[in-house]
């Protein structure tokens, strides 16, 4: 019995259930559909069909199931030169660290459903979102293969423009009302978004999730045309199903990041008592808004091509990087005339 | 976890794979859900060997849109499994054949595109190609030089066909080997000429 | 501009080189010494003949001789382009050696390593022979000359059956 | 071994633009192909300094099936099919002028009908060859949309070729003396269709990918090919013409009915990648001008054995009559044996890729002496050599798909 009630313990505490449920779940769900909507998408642009047969009635919703599990059930090659401990490990982790940012945020404003304490959770997303590129350079190291190593490379340098960049912009929300506290920072938009009175803050936030996630125009570290699959050419089977898996992940907890700083996390929604209209609702608000992002991200696919490393790099640093200061300072202007 | 010499100690992981393979395949009978899964997901490697590659690129043109039923030509040879030889096959082109197929994970699939693919079409005595079926094992050939895109989407239709009703990818994961198709092996290394 | 008068502008040019001037349709050759060619192909550059169209070999066994001709032509002058000047010479079967033309046409310099591993022309000087198409074994084939014989399946006809 | 980097003079090399300095052993070499999405059916080993590339050696003769070997054997007529598989996405153009080097050796001309179907056909193809080498470009540059939409615009130009000749790709189309079919009888509407339904795409694809600002930042300055160096190198098409180097097999040697059609030559003084797409672009843009023009003349004047007389007055009557009945030639029989008379013929003609040559030698039996082939692909090869070093990794395939580069063309 204890051994069960240890488990449940376990489950049932916060920042884990909060991790398996809307983590795990969640993203799942979400990036099953966003990929999904995404080749159907770019396929519309382009005047076909895209995946379709597979299952006609519900338009080949299922093709992501069906690659998921092929992959599953594909031979996990690990080639002798490469490190093997690394190589396994780096995308597991990748993709737990691409996630875990959830697990620090709060999707309610009823105390009794938040994870952790929420008084510096901004910092705290933010710190844990920038771990995860670590394992994807690691993971292209340890491949000892020439693509995979050029590829980690250009990771490292997508990183270190679009990190701080980031983290300026997402700050700027919690400038505005003078708090680390996410919560604080929803509740402050209840009457009108950031998106709104902090533009720039937003566009250079979605530029930088554009970078940290390889989304078109800057799918450089994976650009298929020079360095093959990045990385990420050495796996195969679920190993390569994880690394792609984790960038849509990371997409997807970015988008939340987003949603709450920006798009007014459960605004219209006032949550209340017990689990459904204390917890569940509120979240799915989040949710729903952090996949419209995710769509709107997947739209760059069928419009643009791809930058060249060194143009995304002076683009990010010379434009977006001024641009995030902007916003953070028009959002310190912001909170020293207290219009929120 | 990690050793020297990148070895990794995690146990016999032989054993576990084979309790975990009992388990997926045996108790909760996955056997169909994968050979769907692996049926319309067949992506085919970027390795264009000859002209044909015309109309292999027509074939995942919106016209024709083999994305429909799948498939989708990826970059690297470690996540696809199927190839598709667009033509004939040169002899410096047959080492790349062999090596990418190596280098695919199993379960994997080949497609044998064109008259050359079969027995050298037009170029049949032409001192510098391999038929292709010496190389690698052929699944599905679609006659024709150049066939047209129909035809090589008719070909994926078909393996998909053959997938499913024989059932080959879960008894390769039962058996651990491909039951209804014999290994080949090539006579002759494709790469001499490469190692000198 | 006509035939005739760029016959006779390449022969000024060209000086005592000329061993003889061969007649093609839609082309002229203009043959020299083997040992004249660089001069010989240096000074059709000067007259305008910038590029090479074609290194074109003929083998012929019975003679015992390579004819390898430089096939020109002009880009920046736009009289020039109508024709097509060839700048050759004869190099003996038994012993296959030639200067290259590389530094006088830069653009050769593929056709010239393609030359080498189909029949075994060696181009002195040339800064990388190497194979360019063939598998190192193959080229040493040589498969382009006249011995080497691919097979030919003979076109039969069989009557069709009566009844 | 030297190491040619671009912007620098050395002495011992007499181009402009492309030079030497040693190196470092220790650079990162980096196989790119065959089984690589940025390659088609070659490898190009580059040599990496950094993301500069310093060296590049293309390794070509993945594709090599020995055409001009296997001609050699070959009945005249036969040899038209198998050199049509050099670039069977451009096949009347590349075939056109090995028959007019056999016609230049029989000593005869087309009659003019052949001569419109011919030139028609042949620009049918170069559109399609040119989409062809957009939608390589598009995907080469991360723009699968431009791949998409060329592709699908394709089929409009393959389905009319489709419609003239029987086949999609592998027309076989010209035949010594004549063509192989005349005009189907609702030919030239739909023809005219698809040329009004080009000129309107032909917007949105340079709102897409021409105008572009991420297209246009990745391919401006990249791959420059100043015009003395593009003659010293001996490029063509429409690499040459992006470089102001105003060459055309059209003009130079008006073949077919060029001579009597209407058209311009678009040239460019940038040489960089984007010249070379625009390029392309206004080439297509020609190519409907022409195809306009053909069909009209085809139409105004009446229906005549697209055939030399001399072939046809031998032909058996059946072949008359299924002539008359649905304008299609048949393939005479005494083309099977075709005796040319003891000859050399040269003859080129232009691909949408380049200018291509052959040269023909008749020693009087069924079969060439000597076919020797130099396809625009093989001679552009050059340029990854020359002018790739210096340019960033990235660059790479921006320059191979600027220049269009077709592997089984470049061997044959």
């Amino acid at each position: 019995m204890d051994v069960v009630k240890l488990i449940l313990d376990i489950i049932f505490y916060p920042p884990i259930y909060q991790l398996l449920l809307i983590g795990l779940v969640g993203s799942l769900v979400v990036v099953i559909f966003i990929l999904w909507f995404e080749r159907k998408a770019t396929a519309r642009v382009q005047r076909r069909l895209g995946p379709y047969h597979v299952a006609p009635r519900v338009a080949g919703f299922p093709q992501l199931v069906a690659d998921l599990v092929r992959y599953a059930f594909q031979e996990v090659i690990i080639p002798r030169t490469v490190d093997a401990g690394i190589f396994i490990l780096a995308p597991i982790v990748a993709t737990i660290l691409s996630i875990l940012p959830i697990a620090v945020v709060p999707l309610t404003s009823n105390p009794g459903y938040w994870p952790v304490p929420m008084d510096y959770s901004v910092l705290v997303a933010l710190a844990i979102s920038t771990v995860s590129p670590i394992f994807l350079i690691l993971a292209g190291w340890a491949s000892n293969n020439k693509f995979s190593i050029i590829g980690g490379v250009r990771e490292a340098f997508v990183i270190t423009a679009y990190e701080l960049i980031a983290i300026l912009s997402i700050l700027a929300a919690s400038a505005t009302v003078l708090s680390f506290n996410f919560v604080d920072v929803v509740e402050a938009q209840s009457r009108i978004w950031f998106i709104i009175l902090n533009p720039l803050a937003f566009l250079a936030a979605f530029l930088a999730v554009l970078m940290a996630t390889s989304g078109f125009p800057f799918e450089i570290p994976e650009s298929e045309n020079e360095v093959v699959a990045g990385p990420f050419t050495e796996y195969s089977g679920l190993l390569y199903g994880l690394n792609m898996g984790a960038a849509y992940m990371k997409r997807f907890a970015l988008s939340i990041l987003m949603a709450l700083a920006f798009l007014g996390g459960w605004a219209p929604y006032t949550p209340g008592e017990g689990i459904l209209s204390g917890y569940l609702i509120p979240s799915i608000i989040v949710i729903a808004k952090a996949t419209v992002l995710m769509m709107a991200f997947s739209f760059t696919r069928s419009v643009y091509g791809r930058f060249r490393l060194d143009q995304a790099l002076d683009g990010a640093w010379r434009l977006v990087f001024p641009m995030a200061i902007l916003g953070f300072g028009l959002a310190l202007l912001e909170a020293y005339l207290g219009v929120v | 976890m990690s050793g020297d010499g990148g070895r990794v100690y995690v146990g016999n992981l032989d054993r576990s794979a084979k309790r975990a393979k009992d388990l997926v395949m045996g108790k909760l009978r996955m056997g169909r859900a994968v050979d769907w899964a692996t049926a319309f997901s067949l992506w085919p490697v970027h390795l264009t060997t000859s002209c044909c590659g015309c109309e292999f690129a027509a074939t995942w043109s919106p016209r024709f849109d083999a994305e429909q039923h799948g498939a989708l030509p990826w970059v690297g040879a470690r996540q696809t499994n199927m190839i598709l030889i667009e033509g004939t096959v040169s002899k410096k082109m047959a080492c790349a054949v062999r090596v990418t197929w190596e280098q695919m994970p199993s379960p994997k699939f080949a497609i044998a595109m064109g008259a050359c693919a079969i027995d050298g079409g037009i170029f049949y005595n032409s001192y510098n190609i391999v038929r292709p079926w010496e190389i690698i094992p052929v699944d599905v050939y679609i006659p024709g030089c150049p066939p047209r895109p129909e035809a090589v989407a008719r070909a994926i239709i078909e393996l998909q066909r053959k997938i499913r009703q024989k059932r080959v990818v879960s008894k390769w994961i039962e058996e651990g080997w491909r039951p209804d198709k014999e290994y080949v092996a090539p006579k002759e290394d494709p790469c001499s000429w490469w190692r000198g | 501009m006509d035939v005739e008068e760029l016959k006779k502008r390449i022969e000024e040019a060209l000086g005592g080189l000329v061993k003889g001037i061969e007649e093609g349709k839609g082309f002229i050759d203009v043959i020299v010494d083997l040992d004249n060619i660089v001069e010989a192909a240096s000074r059709l550059k000067e007259l305008g003949f910038d590029h090479v169209k074609s290194l074109t070999v003929i083998d012929y066994p019975k003679e015992n001789r390579f004819r390898v001709i430089y096939h020109a032509s002009s880009y920046l002058d736009e009289e020039l382009a109508k024709y097509i000047v060839g700048i050759g010479a004869d190099v003996p079967r038994d012993n296959p050696r030639m200067p290259t033309l590389v530094y006088v046409w830069r653009g050769v310099e593929f056709q010239e390593r393609e030359v080498y591993e189909f029949f075994g022309i060696e181009f002195t000087g040339h800064p990388d022979m190497r194979p360019l198409l063939l598998v190192p074994q193959l080229a040493e084939a040589k498969p382009l000359r006249k011995e080497f014989i691919v097979k030919e399946e003979p076109i039969i006809r069989v009557k069709p059956p009566t009844g | 071994m030297s190491v040619w980097v671009y912007g620098e003079q050395k002495s011992d090399l007499k181009i402009e633009g492309a030079i030497a300095r040693r190196i470092a052993e220790d650079l990162y070499e980096v196989f790119i192909g065959p089984q690589h999405p940025g390659s088609g059916h070659m490898r190009i080993i580059i040599r990496v300094d950094g993301d500069i590339i310093v060296d590049a050696d293309p390794d070509m003769g993945y594709v090599h099936r020995t055409m001009e070997k296997l001609s050699e054997g070959r009945e005249w007529i036969k040899n038209i099919p198998l050199f049509e598989r050099m670039a069977i996405h451009d096949a009347c153009n590349v075939t056109v002028s090995y028959v007019i080097a056999l016609e230049r050796i029989l000593g005869i001309e087309p009659p003019p009908r052949a001569r419109y179907l011919r030139t028609l056909l042949c620009e049918i193809n170069r559109i399609a060859a040119h989409l062809y080498g957009f939608g390589i470009f598009g995907v080469f540059m991360g723009h699968s949309t431009m791949y998409m939409w060329s592709f699908a615009d394709r089929e409009v130009m393959v389905e009319l070729a489709e419609k003239l000749t029987g086949a999609r790709l592998t027309h076989s189309y010209p035949i010594p003396g004549g063509a192989r079919r005349d005009l189907p009888q609702d030919f030239p509407d739909q023809a005219r269709k698809a040329v009004r339904y080009f000129r309107r795409r032909l917007e949105e694809y340079r709102k897409i990918f021409l105008d572009n600002p991420v297209m246009r930042s990745r391919m401006e300055g990249v791959g420059v090919i100043p015009k003395k160096v593009a003659a010293e190198l001996g490029v063509v098409g429409p690499v040459a013409r992006a470089s102001g180097i105003k060459y055309d097999a059209r003009l130079a040697e008006p073949y077919d009915a060029y001579d009597e059609v209407e058209f311009e030559v678009p040239v460019f003084e940038e040489g960089d990648a984007l010249a070379r797409a625009w390029v392309k672009f206004e080439e297509i843009k020609q190519s409907l001008r022409i195809i306009e023009q053909a069909v009209d003349w085809l139409e105004k004047h009446q229906r005549e054995a697209p055939m030399h007389p001399k072939f046809w007055e031998r032909s058996p009557p059946l072949w008359k009559k299924v002539f008359e009945a649905e304008g299609r030639v048949k393939l005479l029989p005494l083309m099977a044996n075709l005796k040319l008379p003891p000859g050399k013929a040269m003859a080129r003609s232009e691909t949408a890729r380049g200018e291509i040559v052959y040269y023909v030698e008749s020693d009087g039996k069924t079969t060439p002496y000597r076919v020797r082939i130099v396809s625009p692909s093989a001679r552009n090869a050059i340029v990854f050599k020359y002018i790739v070093p210096g340019y960033r990794v990235m660059d790479l395939p921006t320059i191979y798909g600027s220049i269009d580069y077709f592997p089984p063309e470049a061997d044959r």
